[in-house]
């Protein structure tokens, strides 16, 4: 399995290992992380991301497949988390080797782009942390301005 | 034998159903999508904008437009724009 | 220090724990690794890397500093391998932290080509197994055609 | 105190010379770095084509042109193209 929904953190080393291919000479990983962000005193403490899971993997096998390609990559993986992922965690990890380096940034690239485009991901803010003299609250804003990467 | 369709909902789609799935009769000979969705969007008027910006699945794989059929047991998802990354 | 040179191998995940950083919401990392290459019979074994020590961490931390400024990445890693590095091996491992995407992917791909062009490392071929019939041998070829990535 | 230059080479001009280093004899009121280098050439007249495509460092610095001034102690790096990565 080279697509991936998860349920629990990210680890880069795990999709490091996939890609190991001894014609490519080139890796890029893209990870898409949780970021803090501040809106109207309120602070991001974490986003929930839920997901289709009938279409969610085809999707991503078919961004897979045409990043093999068109592109010239060799080995791809992606994995994107599902449920609720705190500030400075992983959402999302891409990693494409491919026999040059421009292919794989390439790929990489539009990968992730596609994905944010293609793939049935929602995100939705968790806020923390009311401004100062009010009291503390989580709730959801579906919508976010915001978007991690 | 079953005589509805579940009709799954996502993100904006189930904050203004309030619900994240409902079930809905259809005749026998079947019905589409658009009959579906159009019926639920009357009774819940919060739906209607979320659904001219969504995409519709049936069974797992993406429908062309409302007019695309469902049979009693057919699960529908209704996806606004996607927003993960 | 951010900018290293190393006879050992890399490790993708030390770099990653440089780049931890809130308010940055992409990562791109880049790994250059010795590719398998075949030439008249002959196929590449490993590289062997050189470099000015009297200049070159010099060099990467310019680089790192241009990367910063130019392109809003907040946290920049960059590691470079000297020695004999074996087909499959890093040479090189690349990691920027920035706020967005496109911050992060362009400031990576820049960091590559200017490492390539603007800093005092050299690599030179092993070359394993002679065609079938002719003996094994080892040997140089400074100016090789192929270069990872 | 010295009375030379240690001139440093790499990949290519390292071949050329069949060695990493010569130390260079230059008078107390200095030199330059061309005329170092172009003394080196003329024994090792492999050295002359790489010359051309180099950069020159001088005690880790990179200098302007074959006219940088060097002094008895200086070290001089001999830069062909790089090829990291």
């Amino acid at each position: 399995m080279t697509c991936e929904i998860s349920s629990r953190p990210l680890s880069l080393s795990r999709v490091e290992r996939h890609l190991g291919d001894p014609a490519s000479g080139a890796v890029v990983f893209f990870i898409g992380r949780v970021r803090r962000e501040s809106a109207g005193g309120r602070r991001t403490a974490a986003l929930d991301y839920e997901t289709d899971r009938a279409v969610v993997l085809a999707r991503l096998r078919d961004l897979e497949r045409q990043a093999l390609r068109r592109f010239g990559a060799r080995r791809v993986f992606l994995v994107h988390r599902v449920g609720r992922v705190r500030v400075g965690d992983a959402s999302v990890i891409i990693g494409v080797a491919a026999p040059h380096r421009a292919m794989a940034f390439r790929a990489a690239r539009f990968l992730i782009e596609e994905l944010k485009r293609e793939v049935p991901i929602w995100k939705s803010d968790r806020w923390a942390r009311a401004p100062a003299g009010h009291r503390r609250r989580t709730r959801p804003r579906p919508r976010g301005a915001r978007s991690p990467g | 034998m079953k005589s509805s369709v579940r009709v799954r909902f996502f993100a904006t789609a189930r904050e203004a159903m309030g619900a994240a799935s409902v079930d809905r009769e259809v005749p026998a000979s079947g019905s589409t999508i658009g009959a579906v969705l159009s019926g639920l969007a009357e009774e819940h008027p919060r739906l209607k904008p979320v659904l001219k910006g969504s995409r519709f699945v049936r069974n797992g794989r993406y429908v062309g437009g409302p007019r695309a059929r469902v049979a009693p047991g057919d699960e529908i998802g209704v996806h606004p724009p996607y927003s993960g990354g």
